[in-house]
């Protein structure tokens, strides 16, 4: 029985956790298992996930051990997590889009100085999701494209208008309030 | 090399400062969490423990401390209540006692149903295979406003401050602070200067109102005296009217 | 064959989403099952899981299924994910995740003049959570930002929709209204 529980629990370990987790990590919140032990348990479950047809298994990546689906149903994966209708982004898109919302109109070049790294293949995304779209031209030398948010902007983030946007501070000013009625005692720590 | 010690309560187990800070987020309640079973635990740890590391030890009776006051400080009765005024809807808003009722009962359904979910777990991160790392790794899902705001400002923070120079408007004039000094002198004919810094509101006003009385003294209204060295100044008004 | 490789599309489907996916979703990406189908389908799933004691199984909630580990092991997974979300919130953030549940869109200060606090913190962390979202700004004077629960709401607390607490008084009253007409209605005929 002890046996069955400790091979459940690296199951619901490797499977809860949103990093690869390695097997000393695992060995050391299971307790009294070696590493060898760990690495034993991930290949009987494997041989399971086999017998039964799951469609995952653990593979190793990332720097320790991971749930993965089949690659025979990355077709259907693929169709679910893309056209789930929510909004998903990279950091890369996310820092982009807020820099046109708030700086608008910018271009490209003022984007690049603030985030410091090319940003051609972010901005063609943005654009091909109509987020963002082309402005007219800066009438500084190159005459360089302008970006500007568009309605489907607004109205994704439910907003009637620009002016609507939430000012960072806004968000953050209650934070700070917030911290320091709390943490008076944090000067010390 | 030392160890420092884990704390393991049913609702948290892991280093004492991540607890301090997670109760001081709010993200812990700290009425769940029992001080006196920490520290029996800890006690009981340093007894199996060789050797007492000092640093650690003083760590942990800081953390512990900080626990405490925090937990004292919940369960002192709050000027302010601390849970709904549900009174307050009721007057303010003109709702019904219905509502009230409601709005009681939706506190009390999500704890129910937090206390029904809170220990299932979502997987966190399968990989799916024969997608693109972009897509399964590292998208961020469901982007909100929040998040947009949160990312400018950050890139805003990193920022070398944009140099300007504000040029403002001086509110006051020699004239006026001449003016405001002589008005103090209705009282009587001594005047020390700090009563007169007092009615000033910022250090602008300071400098004008001295500078005010530098020239008061020039054209000889007022003479001014130091009785000690850097105490402070006293203004005596001189009856010009007689001299002219 | 083909039941199979459609039982194993499900599990792949639900297994490899970041959110809860619905029948419908299911369905529409499987192709040629009906509702039924997959419902049956999730239960012989869960079945084959409980029989092979998997530390996992498909529950439902968010407005649709996802993956979720067995409660006997949290103990464990706690300690692997501590600090990602899943502790019980104070009775602070319950109060006014439930009062924004309850009367959504509604401003800060509008939670404050209900809850007598600050709520600066609270509304920051649940932000940070992703059980709210920023929703427009209310029309009235200063313009103060609305917030709105999310899907992530539901799902932290397996609601499958809002419908599911309690409704405001003025929809209840409409919702009396309502039936009190149709009633009457039936009984003129």
């Amino acid at each position: 029985m002890k046996g069955s529980t400790d091979i459940q629990l690296v199951e619901a370990l490797i499977f809860a956790s949103p990093e690869p987790v390695d097997l000393s990590r695992l060995a050391e919140i299971i307790g009294n298992v070696s590493h060898d032990d760990v690495r034993e348990m991930i290949g009987e479950l494997n041989r399971q996930y086999a017998e039964s047809e799951r469609s995952f298994s653990i593979v190793s990546g990332g720097g320790g051990y991971r749930f993965a689906t089949q690659p025979q149903f990355s077709r259907w994966v693929r169709k679910l997590v893309i056209g789930s209708g929510r909004l998903r982004m990279s950091r890369a898109a996310l820092e982009t889009v807020s820099l046109i919302a708030y700086k608008q109109p910018i271009s490209r070049s003022q984007i690049e100085a603030v985030r410091g790294v090319d940003t051609g293949g972010v901005i063609r995304m943005l654009l091909d999701r109509k987020l963002i779209r082309v402005k007219g031209r800066d009438t500084g030398p190159g005459r360089p494209l302008l970006y500007v948010t568009t309605t489907d902007f607004l109205t994704y983030f439910g907003l009637d208008s620009l002016d609507d946007l939430p000012k960072p501070a806004e968000l953050v000013e209650a934070d700070r309030r917030f911290w320091s009625n709390t943490l008076s005692t944090e000067d010390n720590t | 090399m030392s160890e420092v010690y884990q704390v393991s309560t049913p609702d948290y187990a892991g280093p004492m400062d991540l607890l301090v800070f997670m109760v001081r987020r709010r993200e812990l309640d700290v009425a769940y969490i029992s001080v006196g079973a920490i520290a029996t635990d800890y006690l009981a740890w340093i007894d199996k423990t060789p050797s007492l590391d000092f640093d650690n030890a003083g760590d942990f009776i800081l953390l512990a401390a900080i626990l405490l006051q925090l937990k004292a400080a919940e369960l002192l009765p709050s000027p302010k209540p601390e849970q709904f005024d549900l009174e307050l809807l009721a007057g303010d808003q003109a709702r019904s006692g219905e509502e009230i009722a409601a709005l009681r009962e939706t506190v009390m359904r999500l704890a129910d149903l937090e206390e029904q979910q809170i220990d299932l777990f979502d997987g966190g991160g399968v990989y799916i295979s024969g997608l693109d790392r972009e897509l399964a790794g590292e998208m961020l899902a469901d982007v909100t406003l929040y998040d947009i705001a949160l990312a400018f400002r950050s890139l805003i923070r990193e920022l070398p401050p944009e140099r300007t120079h504000i040029i403002e408007d001086i509110p006051y004039s020699l004239e006026g602070q001449m003016a405001f000094i002589v008005s103090f002198f209705k009282d009587g004919k001594r005047l020390a200067f700090n009563r007169l810094a007092e009615a000033l509101d910022s250090r602008l006003a300071v400098i004008m109102t001295f500078l005010a009385m530098l020239e008061l003294m020039r054209i000889g209204s007022i003479a001014v005296r130091q009785p000690q060295p850097f105490g402070d100044l006293e203004l005596e008004l001189l009856d010009s009217r007689d001299e002219r």
